[in-house]
């Protein structure tokens, strides 16, 4: 469905979605992430998040059951699925949107993760396009995404100056369009050739760029022992800034966290887990198979333009320059790349 | 109406002095609110400051570290360390937003039941206006 | 492996369960984690109950215990004992306190329930976390040394070596004897003091068992209780004692002249001297710091007349190391000093004496061979005022406490001045007497009544010198009277303090000194001649002021404590020391700057416990950290259950 | 002022003579990054190092990786490092020195002054360009700083640009070094604790609701104790694993591992992280600021860390950093150290 929706109709719009938790970008001293929002609050001109919104359908803590024991010994156990209203999410970038599909793929296929699909399945995705690159760092052209990607979308919003050029691509986003009344207009010719104008251009904005980006994953396989590695770790301080932040990224670990020992009571948590930290790969036999940040730095590569592609047929990356940009060394993975591509 | 707040308190008693002085307490009959639970450590020195974090973690309405007086001290100078480690954590916990009147230090030596005694006393009178300790405590 | 703890919970017929409902307790702990078999019992310490928890052991298959009874100060051993009986380690046994911290202190019989409860499951959950431990065994070395060898460190080195123990006895000065050996008489029984004490001074100088180091000090002090190394840096005296035949020729040659320390300055001595003719050992000592220079170009006119060749200017200072089991510290005391007294001239009056220069002045072998003559122009004085509490009992601007000696000596002194002077008049300023003792309060009556020395309530404001006399201001509290008195003396009964540079030497052996200087002992009722570190003992005025019969006493019982530890072969130790976990430890060393007893040290980058010297204080894991360094049995992860049980979860 | 080119030189010249194995440094970073943490083996790299307003890491964070590196050499290269270190960073070598983590002989110091100035804070730089891209930029000797862009040259004043942490700095240049670059200089600014008085100023409540609203936005990516050169220890006691295994750790050991704190990153726990963090660090940290900058959610992480400077130059006279001699704050006291608060 393609509709036009004129600027002034946009928190009308929002108002309309009265069965949803709203969500959007918003900024608290300089610093923008998601936040559950009424319709004043949302802004068009805003910078990248810091944080992605995989965080809304794959939060950083979450419980999966709650255990006890009782007054006669036997344990007891309940199960705790999340309870989430359906929600939209607005202001979301095409490169962010695009993680979600890759984060789908790893919690679907073969195992469908019951948590997370529970979440995943209320949330209405209404991606922004970016007309103006978010961030100085962005390179999402380089990793076979653009700056009006739709891929994970359920909306599309282009800024075509005082409207928005509205397309849908699912049924969850035909049901938004259709929960307002006499907003929604249908697009003339000149405002699609607008509107594509606009997406064209946003490409030739596009700040950062890596050539030559397939010959990366068969290169990869032949450099797990090289010494590239030691080199371009040598910087890094093994935080987990890139990985917490980067929209793909969703490694997790499980913990039973005890809030009373006698008699016992606790809940299973998921929280984040992050390959950068030394004890992510640590054995209880207190051998560490990547026990440096070279290999962990080599993971993190091998795993975003290697082992995924081999798994699911796509990069683990979307070009968004988050992990660039907030790297506190400046480890650049399009550099590191280009050292990859560039290597004899 | 509901029941009255009763403050819960982690005590960490040194072994020689302030224990001793519980126990004094104790067998002079004298009585105060039953609120602190004493945990027995060898000295006000060996009172990490993680024992206090955590009692307030786990939920504790008020903390009170007791040592020897100066130079009693059981084992020489154990309790001018804890001087020293416990007015950084105060400082740290106030300059955090927790109510100061909720971590204390007193010395009470083996002989002063009395004192023991008034200092549980008036720290339950300051606690419980303050109601349930929740800044720092884990939440359910 | 899931501990199988018994707990067992105390009556005290009703000392606790008149509070507590020792059944719920026992009830609720049954049900705790780890705990296989919980009952209550109307007095567990008594023979039944003991029984009843060897006996529970051993059915249960228990591997540890708690008893919710009274303080572990009283029954811990009572119940460790219990534990070995059932066959389990001692160290499986824990106290959970809920007699003195819980029953006795509160009514509410349903709030100290759960309170006794939490106790409880806190002790459990120590306990279940305890590891087995064998208290550690080493020899001992069975030699003592004794520091200081005034009339206490005479004692206690004598009893030592008369028990067969090799003594070394260490001395600041050059001769032994302290202060008593400066005495004249000792009150009550005016003994002449050099005569009792020189019999003693021979005999440690005879004795085969004591090793006498004079001019000496102590500078190192490492090891333990049982095996102590001990530096000891001898002066040099420049004379050699086997050589020198006492002719006594230096002393005539010698150009310098300079204060007499054993008269305290009322004469003069060479810088050549032997200190008093009793001295011991008898010998010369050159006194560096006045000769002229110890080149003899400068002068050497001793070592020109010395005909043996005893003089040798070349002497160095000497390090000695000893080994030794057990220390006895006796350093005494010194007076406070005259010049501390702005309200009695800062000392600078030459008719204002202290009371051990009185003592000179009364003593046959003093400046005046005993004829009481004032020290400005040799007259015998007719008024003498004596002001007792100089310096003493003052808070304010000098020391808080009693000297307890000066009452009697006082009084002694009137005396002694009344016999040498008949006609003359004694006046005391006191604020009370204190006169217990043995013979004590009738010697201050005697003085009273029969030498008729005029004792006045009250304090004296302020002495100055005018024409000749000491003017003495001061207030008769008794008659509400100003009083004034032109005396041709006065006598400071200045306060005791710890000699000069105790504290110093404190802190290399590592004993506490109170809020007064003095050494600290124990405990103050229940072990008043142990220091806080083990295996080093304090004797006489170093410990307190006191007067000669508590010192030998006090001495006598340091010495029994010594004897004790250097008569076993070897001495245990509690095995709850620190630990250390080298994987964790980064070498930084703040554990080694913080161990009060120098138990630890770093070791090719890390620390390592010396588990004789650990006494368990725990200041070390505190101040790590990494956790790398913990006590055994009173673990962070120990007290880390114990909040958690305390805060009920 | 820092001659860049006598720095090189310097460089080159020890690295030529086998001096160090390497040198730790600064060089040009790539999109957006003036400044970057360098490595320089080769003499001829030494041109690639680089001095600016922008040089902000503490490069003494690094020592940690080469200390380990070493341990795992079998023939391990004794040489020392060569490290550039700003006054603040050498503050934290005498403090790696006092806890006996390095040794002297493992490091050769080239100090450099930030004089009057200091490095800048990137955010309030951003703020001020306004979106225009930095060319470059230094100091004019003035306490201006002068920034070029495509649109010409901007001047603003250094207190405008300069980080916090430099503006309350009590030594603007290092007090160890082998070889110093720029003027000695020795401050001590009125300044020094304004960040930390600001909040002491607020209500217990109002610090309260600050405090609480900067915990709820920390993720636990550990970047402040990853960037910070005193956080050496290999585990950090709020880690749940132990990392101190070896192939004689029993099961009941590793059980033993205490879990201060759950992964959940909830407000409580985020709170009892930072207070160990700043507690642990009560007279070692030495004000570098680090902790802060990285943090991506702009905690002020260092506020905790200078309150308790603050108090250990108050209360016990302490100062972190001038001294690799000295006891530590918390394995030392003096008797008269202040005991007012207690009963």
């Amino acid at each position: 469905m393609q509709k036009i929706l004129t600027k002034k109709s946009f928190p009308k719009w929002v108002e309309d979605l009265v069965n949803y938790q709203i969500y959007a970008p918003v900024e608290k001293n300089d610093l923008w992430s998601y936040e559950i929002v009424t319709a004043n609050e949302i802004t068009i001109d805003y910078p990248n998040t810091v944080l992605s919104p995989k965080q809304i359908t794959f939060p950083q803590r979450e419980f999966f059951l709650e255990f006890n024991q009782n007054e006669d010994g036997t344990p007891g156990v309940k199960e705790l699925l999340p309870e989430e209203n359906e929600a939209v999410v607005f202001g979301v970038r095409p490169c962010d949107a695009k993680g979600v599909t890759h984060m789908d793929k790893v919690f679907g296929g073969d195992f469908e993760d019951a948590y997370y699909w529970k979440r995943r399945n209320q949330v209405t995705l209404v991606g922004l396009a970016c007309n103006t690159p978010p961030s100085p760092n962005c390179f999402c052209t380089s990793v076979e995404g653009s700056p009006y990607s739709v891929e994970g979308l359920d909306v599309l919003l282009t800024d075509i100056g005082d409207r928005f050029f509205v397309q849908t691509f699912t049924k969850k986003g035909d049901r938004i369009i259709n929960a307002s009344k006499g907003l929604f207009a249908a697009p003339k010719p000149k405002e699609k050739t607008d509107m594509e104008k606009i997406h064209q251009d946003a490409v030739k904005a596009m700040p950062r760029s890596l050539k030559d980006m397939k010959k990366i994953p068969p290169k990869l396989k032949d450099l797990f022992e090289a010494d590239l590695w030691d080199l371009e770790a040598m910087s890094c301080i093994s935080c987990g800034i890139c990985t917490y932040l980067c929209p793909t990224c969703h490694c997790f670990d499980i913990q039973d966290e005890i809030t009373s020992s006698s008699p016992l009571e606790g809940k299973r948590v998921r929280t984040w887990d992050n390959c950068q930290f030394p004890d992510f790969t640590m054995h209880s036999s207190g051998h560490n198979p990547r026990p440096d940040k070279a290999s962990r730095l080599r993971q993190r590569i091998m795993h975003k333009f290697q082992y995924f592609v081999e798994n699911h047929k796509n990069y683990q990356c979307i070009g968004c320059g988050r992990c660039i940009s907030k790297c506190p060394v400046g480890i650049d993975i399009i550099q590191v790349l280009e050292k990859v591509r560039d290597h004899v | 109406m509901a029941e009255e707040f009763e403050p819960k308190i982690v005590a960490f008693l040194c072994k020689w002095c302030s224990s001793a002085g519980s126990d004094l307490a104790g067998v002079s009959r004298m009585q105060y609110p039953s609120n602190v639970v004493p945990i027995t450590v060898m000295c006000s020195g060996s009172v990490s400051p993680l024992y206090i974090l955590s009692a307030f973690n786990k939920g504790a309405d008020g903390v009170l570290v007791s040592g020897c007086h100066p130079g009693d001290c059981h084992y020489i100078k154990g309790n001018y360390y804890a001087r020293r480690r416990i007015a950084l954590v105060k400082e740290l916990l106030e300059f955090t937003g927790l109510e100061p009147e909720r971590f204390q230090m007193s010395w009470v030596s083996a002989a002063e039941g009395k004192k023991y005694t008034e200092i549980i006393k008036d720290f339950v009178k300051i606690l419980k206006p303050l109601g349930p300790q929740k800044k720092l405590g884990r939440s359910q | 492996m899931k501990k199988r703890t018994g707990v067992f919970v105390c009556h005290c017929g009703i000392n606790i369960a008149g509070t507590v409902d020792v059944k719920k307790v026992a009830d609720k702990l049954s049900k705790h984690d780890g705990v296989a078999h919980s009952e209550d019992y109307v007095y567990m310490c008594s023979d039944p109950g003991q029984k009843l928890i060897t006996n529970a052991i051993k059915e249960n298959n228990l591997d540890s215990i708690v008893v919710s009874c009274c303080s572990p100060n009283l029954h811990e051993k009572t119940f460790q004992n219990a534990a070995k009986a059932g066959g389990i380690n001692e160290f499986q046994s824990e106290i959970a306190n809920i007699r003195e911290q819980c029953s006795w202190v509160h009514k509410d019989k349903e709030k100290a329930t759960v309170k006794a409860e939490k106790i409880t499951r806190s002790a459990v959950e120590r306990v279940i976390r305890n590891e087995s431990l064998d208290p550690i065994s080493f020899p001992v070395t069975r030699r003592g040394m004794v520091i200081g060898a005034g009339i206490a460190g005479i004692q206690a080195a004598l009893d030592m070596a008369n028990t067969g123990y090799e003594v070394i006895l260490v001395e600041k000065n050059p001769s032994i004897g302290g202060h008593m050996i400066q005495l004249s008489e000792t009150f009550p029984t005016l003994d002449c003091s050099q005569c009792i004490l020189s019999p003693k001074m021979v005999e440690v100088s005879k004795h085969e068992n004591i090793k006498l180091l004079t001019y000496s000090e102590v500078q190192e002090v490492s090891g333990y209780v049982g095996n102590f190394k001990v530096k000891i840096k001898k002066n040099p005296t420049f004379v050699d004692p086997k050589k020198c035949t006492l002719c006594d020729e230096c002393t005539k040659v010698c150009p310098v002249v300079t204060s007499n320390e054993f008269d305290l300055g009322l004469t003069g001595r060479r810088a050549i001297y032997m200190p008093f003719p009793q001295a011991i050992p008898a010998t010369y000592t050159l006194d560096d710091k006045n000769c002229p220079g110890l080149l003899p170009i400068a002068c050497g006119k001793c070592s020109d007349v010395c005909d043996p060749g005893a003089i040798d200017y070349d002497q160095k200072p000497e390090i000695i190391e000893e080994e030794v089991g057990a220390i006895v510290v006796a350093t005494g005391f010194d007076l406070y000093g005259k010049e501390e007294m702005g309200e009695y001239g800062y000392g600078k009056y030459a008719d204002v004496l202290d009371g051990l220069q009185f003592e000179r002045l009364c003593s046959a072998s003093g400046p005046t061979q005993g004829k009481i003559l004032r020290p400005s122009d040799h007259k015998v004085p007719k008024e003498v005022v004596f002001i007792q509490c100089s310096g003493s009992r003052d808070p304010e601007l000098h020391c808080a406490y009693c000297s307890k000696i000066c009452c009697m000596y006082t009084a002694k002194h009137a005396l002694l001045y009344k016999h040498h002077v008949p006609d003359g008049q004694a006046y005391i300023f006191y604020i009370d007497i204190r006169s217990g003792g043995k013979g004590y309060e009738e010697f201050v009556q005697r003085v009273i009544e029969e030498d008729d020395v005029v004792y006045l309530r009250g304090k004296v404001s302020k002495i100055f010198e005018d024409n000749g006399k000491i003017t003495v201001w001061g207030v008769d509290t008794l008659s509400g009277k100003n009083v004034e008195i032109n005396a041709d003396l006065v006598v400071l009964a200045q306060a005791m303090r710890p000699s000069k540079d105790a504290d110093k030497l404190a802190k290399l052996l590592k004993i506490g000194t109170d809020k007064d200087g003095f050494l600290q002992e124990a405990h103050p009722k229940l072990r008043p001649v142990e220091s806080v570190t083990a295996g080093m003992f304090l004797a006489g005025a170093a410990q307190a002021p006191k007067d000669i019969p508590e010192a030998v006493a006090q001495a006598s019982g340091a010495a029994a404590k010594a004897v004790a530890i250097l008569s076993q072969e070897n001495l245990f130790h509690s095995p709850q020391v620190a630990k250390n976990f080298p994987n964790l430890c980064t070498g930084c060393g703040m554990c080694v700057d913080v161990c009060p007893y120098g138990a630890l040290s770093l070791k090719d980058g890390k620390v390592e416990v010396n588990e004789i010297l650990c006494e368990g204080c725990g200041t070390c894991s505190a101040t790590c950290l990494r956790a790398a360094i913990e006590v055994k049995n009173i673990t962070p992860l120990q007290i880390y259950e114990m909040i958690n049980a305390s805060l009920g979860g | 002022m820092v001659n860049l080119d006598d720095l090189k030189k310097e460089a080159h010249r020890i690295l030529e003579e086998n001096k160090v194995k390497y040198i730790i440094g600064y060089s040009q970073g790539s999109n957006g990054f003036p400044a970057v943490p360098a490595f320089i083996r080769n003499p001829e790299d030494s041109d690639n190092l680089i001095w600016n307003p922008a040089c902000i890491h503490n490069l003494t964070r690094f020592l940690r990786d080469e200390k380990k590196r070493k341990a795992r050499e079998k023939h391990p290269d004794n040489r020392p490092v060569g490290i550039i270190v700003k006054g603040c960073d050498s503050r934290a070598i005498n403090v790696l020195l006092q806890e006996n983590y390095i040794t002297r002989e493992d490091v050769f110091i080239l100090g450099v002054s930030c004089e009057d100035t200091g490095v800048i804070d990137e955010k309030k730089l951003a703020k001020k360009l306004m979106g225009k891209m930095a060319l470059s930029f230094d100091w004019d000797g003035n306490r201006n700083l002068v920034v070029t862009t495509k649109n010409g040259e901007i001047k603003i004043n250094a207190d405008e640009v300069l980080a916090e942490r430099c503006l309350e700095c009590p030594a603007q240049s290092p007090v160890v070094y082998d070889i110093l670059f720029g003027d000695k200089v020795k401050r001590s600014p009125e300044t020094r604790f304004e960040s930390v008085e600001k909040i002491e100023k607020l209500s217990t409540e109002e610090r309260w609701a600050f405090w609480k609203e900067q915990f709820d936005k920390c993720i636990r990516c550990y970047a402040c104790r990853s960037v910070c050169p005193m956080c050496y220890c290999d585990e950090c006691v709020v880690d749940t694993i132990s990392f101190a295994v070896t192939a004689d750790t029993t099961a009941e050991e590793k059980a033993q591992k205490i879990k201060w704190i759950d992964k959940s990153p909830v407000p409580s726990e985020t709170f009892f992280y930072h207070m160990v963090r700043a507690i642990h660090l009560a007279g070692r940290c030495i004000d570098c600021g680090e902790c802060e900058r990285v943090c991506p959610l702009d905690i002020p992480i260092r506020f905790l860390n200078k309150k308790l400077e603050k108090e250990a130059k108050n209360l016990f006279d302490y100062e972190v950093g001038f001294d690799p001699n000295q006891l530590s704050l918390v394995s030392s006291f003096k008797d008269e150290d202040p005991e007012d608060f207690i009963r």
